[in-house]
């Protein structure tokens, strides 16, 4: 189970993450792409982290509303719509709650990588966010299903998304800015995969307490 | 770094600033979200017009708001796709009842944004067509890549969906207008120089003494290839050959189909250029190359087009879409028919085309 | 050097061509000796306007060519002023028997040819007014220099006696309104960058990357004083400062007196602006830097103005009178009245002004 | 006396002297002008060039006067009109005429510098070609006046010239684009009175022989 304490910390920590790796995921982006992840993301959770006050009134369906919304018109750019969907799917399998158990975690984690892929069309192997994602949240779903509990799923989720991450690296992007470099994207890590890595491993460790 | 700016966050909305107190008469903006609209709007039945993408290829988009061409513009951070609250809140600004065109650049950034914006226009009952650019001949497939992108075409779809909408055009005919004006323009860009954005402070990428980058977009992102300097005679022949060489271009889009009220498939090919064609031929200077080098380019460009048959009976040259402080040109030709040359030549008041 | 151009002695003929095949509505090129001259010249009965200078400056002057404007303007090699036999076939070909009015920036080598040109026109019987622009209060004193030089009001005077002819002012009428608008306007211009001219190759000057250079000319030569950088509000408030507290400024010039046909000494005092002055607003970029920028200077000019009480009632922001591909900017304030107004509201159809 | 001949020798070697001093003086107008004062010769003496073929068959006056037109219509700038100018009132003194008594040559030198000061305006110690050809010409005079031959006279006024012309390095501008420089114009020698000197020199050293 994970309460909404929870996921407040969860969020009010990735505020601190992404403006400590504003320069770190610039630098990536700057590499395949135009040098503003870094910024896009901490630009976003930042707004977030001013609507932190206003949530705990709220149950998670409206937080996790806010968050996308607030993520849609503050980031701009792929990654602000792609996030904001996220959020905007979760929120839908938050709504009315204050808790999620571990089953639910899974089914909301797994709502948002739909949106993501819905939006923005991407498949597995084209260098993106999604090839993070999608792992982590399948592995995440199967810990539960063997009868994990949700610190063991974390902690698989998070280091699939490690390996996730750095497996981009290899790869030459087919979606997004980097596209257009085709062969010379190869070599890199794709910023957006190192965000979702980010944002899981820190789901990780907030859970870890 | 050097720049006639205070400080890179406040970049876009000091520009915005300026430009309301400098067109009072024919635009106004609107911050938080940040959007630039007509003096006037709504307009009584009118189609409206929105563009957006993101800050640093000025006088695109916001200088092309006004009669007979965007009813807003929603400027997003340098090189950063707008917000699609900026879009919603401008498409409910401009909508006079008619509907909305987005013409959208083809981003992955912009796309996305411009689409949830549909959405969420959709859902307020704004009837909205999201129309694509991707012109860009640079990016040869569209398979294993984001597909073309959006470059100098953007600006002549403006103007002529727009100069289409203030004739009563509806949402759907503008909509088949600039999928085709779409169809008929392809443009290939080159750098001299990298842009510095505001953020990053130096060069985006280094180019050495005699270096430039050939089929580069307008986001300071490298090119296609780089090469040894070369003559402007010869610059201009190989980005005009890599136009009318270019050969069927075939790609799939998402668009929103107003009637089923769903997102659709749709896959649209464009023929090549061919001898006989009339086109609009569109000189641009990525910001920092002065007008009198867009001429000797625009002057060898006719030499070329006449040598092949194409005959150009319009034309456009100056500093029109950008990427800030970059020196280098691209070149656009636009196939004409005798309902583009209407439009085209239709009369147009915004702050940065005016006729 | 990376430009887009053939060879440095080519740049300006080529530019021409380019010109001339852009805008065969509006203008026509005259080669070997180089003018640029109105489509439709002569018009009857209209005053001619004829201007020129060194070319690297465009739009200005032939970008200027056109109904409302200019009748001619003649193009020097890059910061050389033209030749009196330019000057003089243009007169032929644009004057209607009403008379040319020669709009001349204060160099030497730019009065001395208009100054032959004049010459050998009146020797043929063409009537003409030389009207120097002297309006770069970068120069303080007349007394121990050339005196001060011609930079941002040339363009509106070209625009204001443009409108003037076109409504039928006589010679001696358009000659009063352009000493009164010189009188009526100044600039004050600074650096980011230098330029780099095609027969040099390398920058005319260095500047470090934190330094700027204030009270440039036009032709790369260096300015008053060297600061180190500063943000766009202060420099937008040590330009316009320059100018609001420049103080009164008298000089003598040589005109021609058509009455006496002799060459007249004539001394001019211009007043300083003051509070309650309606004035227009000229934020011009410098060839390199982009409209962006000079929005953001345009917005704290607004600013200071109001503060002062000037009253700005039109403005113009954009690149107009340039130095090549320097970055930086200058502003220019006139001083309105009735007259002034009417004739800048007036219609304009030129390649690069144009209402 | 001088002869046409000797004066169409002076013409063509002038033509050579710009071509080869063309970067000289255009480094000498960058310190303290636009750098193009070699450019603006040289362009202009290759035109004259052009017309040496046409010369011979025209009086004094009638071949100044071409000399006059073809540098007022290719130089530009400052020294296009005041050259243009120097030749043009040479050209009236040498109405008719196929050769010039030394007395003759300084008559037109004269009338060359008064249409030189009357065009641009200049004052003694401007920093301007006219400090070199007043005191040069006067010293010419002066010396036929004396009794010296043309070859004697002709050796003192160069010596003047190359004096003058070196003199107006303390100098601090005051005419012409190295005035807007005050100060900054000290310290620097005018390109415009060293293109005076060559032209001088190459008078002496036609006549020398
Ligand atoms: N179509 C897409 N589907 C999924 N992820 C995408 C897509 N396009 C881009 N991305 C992700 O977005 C990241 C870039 O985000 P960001 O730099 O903020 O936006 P932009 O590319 O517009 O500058 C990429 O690294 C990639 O992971
Ligand atoms: N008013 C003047 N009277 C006499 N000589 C002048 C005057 N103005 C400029 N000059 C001379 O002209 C020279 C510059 O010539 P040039 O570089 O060809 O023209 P510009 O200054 O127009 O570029 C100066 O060095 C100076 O000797
Ligand atoms: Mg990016
Ligand atoms: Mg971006
Ligand atoms: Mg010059
Ligand atoms: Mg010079």
């Amino acid at each position: 189970m994970i309460t909404q304490k929870q996921l407040l910390q969860w969020l009010e920590t990735l505020v601190q993450v992404f403006n400590d790796h504003k320069d770190y995921l610039t630098e990536l982006d700057a590499a395949i792409g135009d040098a503003d992840h870094g910024i896009n993301m901490s630009r976003g959770f930042q707004k977030v982290g001013e609507k932190l006050p206003t949530l705990p009134d709220q149950d998670l369906g409206n937080m996790f509303k806010t968050v996308s919304m607030t993520l849609i018109s503050s980031v701009g750019g792929a990654s602000g719509p792609l996030y904001g969907t996220f959020f905007l799917k979760a929120s839908a399998i938050a709504a009315g709650k204050h808790q999620l158990t571990d089953e639910e975690l899974g089914t909301l984690l797994q709502a948002g990588v739909e949106g993501v892929i819905q939006r923005g069309k991407a498949n597995l192997g084209d260098k993106t966010m999604v090839d993070v994602l999608t792992p982590a949240v399948e592995v995440y779903q199967k810990a539960i299903a063997q009868g994990d509990t949700i610190k063991e799923a974390l902690v698989k989720t998070v280091a699939t998304a490690e390996q996730a991450m750095k497996n981009t690296i290899p790869l030459m992007a087919k979606k997004g800015r980097a596209s257009y470099l085709g062969q010379r994207s190869i070599g890199h890590q794709d910023p957006g995969a190192t965000s979702c890595y980010l944002i899981l491993k820190t789901l990780g460790e907030t859970v870890e307490g | 770094m050097k720049k006639l700016i205070n400080h890179p966050d406040t970049v876009v909305r000091e520009t915005l600033e300026g430009m309301a107190l400098a067109h009072p008469n024919l635009i106004k903006v609107h911050f938080d979200p940040h959007f630039i609209y007509r003096a006037d709007a709504p307009i009584t039945d009118k189609v409206a017009i929105i563009s957006g993408g993101g800050s640093g290829h000025e006088p695109m988009h916001g200088g092309f708001v006004g009669m007979g061409m965007l009813d807003a513009a929603c400027p997003g951070e340098i090189f950063t796709s707008p917000t699609p609250d900026q879009m919603l809140e401008a498409a409910k600004m401009v909508n006079s009842g008619a509907g909305v065109l987005n013409i959208v650049k083809n981003y992955s950034g912009d796309v996305m944004n411009f689409e949830m914006a549909a959405e969420l226009a959709l859902s307020e009952n704004i009837k909205v067509s999201n129309i694509l650019i991707d012109d860009d001949v640079a990016v040869k497939d569209s398979l294993y890549t984001q597909g073309r992108r959006g470059v100098g075409t953007t600006v002549l779809a403006e103007k002529i969906c727009g100069a289409a909408a203030e004739s009563g055009y509806d949402l759907t005919q503008i909509a088949n207008l600039c999928r085709k004006v779409n169809s008929n323009g392809r443009s290939m860009g080159m750098a001299l120089t990298s842009c510095t954005t505001p953020a990053k402070g130096s060069p985006t990428f280094e180019l050495g003494e005699t270096e430039i980058e050939v089929g580069i977009g307008i986001h300071g992102e490298p090119g296609r290839e780089r090469l040894s300097l070369k003559s402007a005679d010869e610059i201009t022949e190989m980005l005009t050959l890599s136009i009318l060489e270019d050969p069927i271009y075939t790609r799939t889009v998402r668009e929103w189909n107003l009637e089923t009220g769903e997102w659709e498939e749709l896959t649209i090919s464009d023929p090549p250029l061919k001898t006989g064609d009339s086109v609009l031929a569109f000189v641009n200077s990525m910001g920092g190359t002065p007008i009198s080098e867009l001429y000797i380019i625009y002057r060898k460009l006719v030499e070329i087009c006449e040598k092949k048959g194409i005959k150009i009976i319009r034309n456009l040259v100056g500093a029109y879409i950008t990427s800030l402080d970059m020196q280098g040109c691209s070149i656009t030709l636009l196939k004409l028919d005798e309902e583009l040359v209407k439009f085209w030549d239709a009369p147009v008041k915004t702050p940065s085309l005016y006729w």
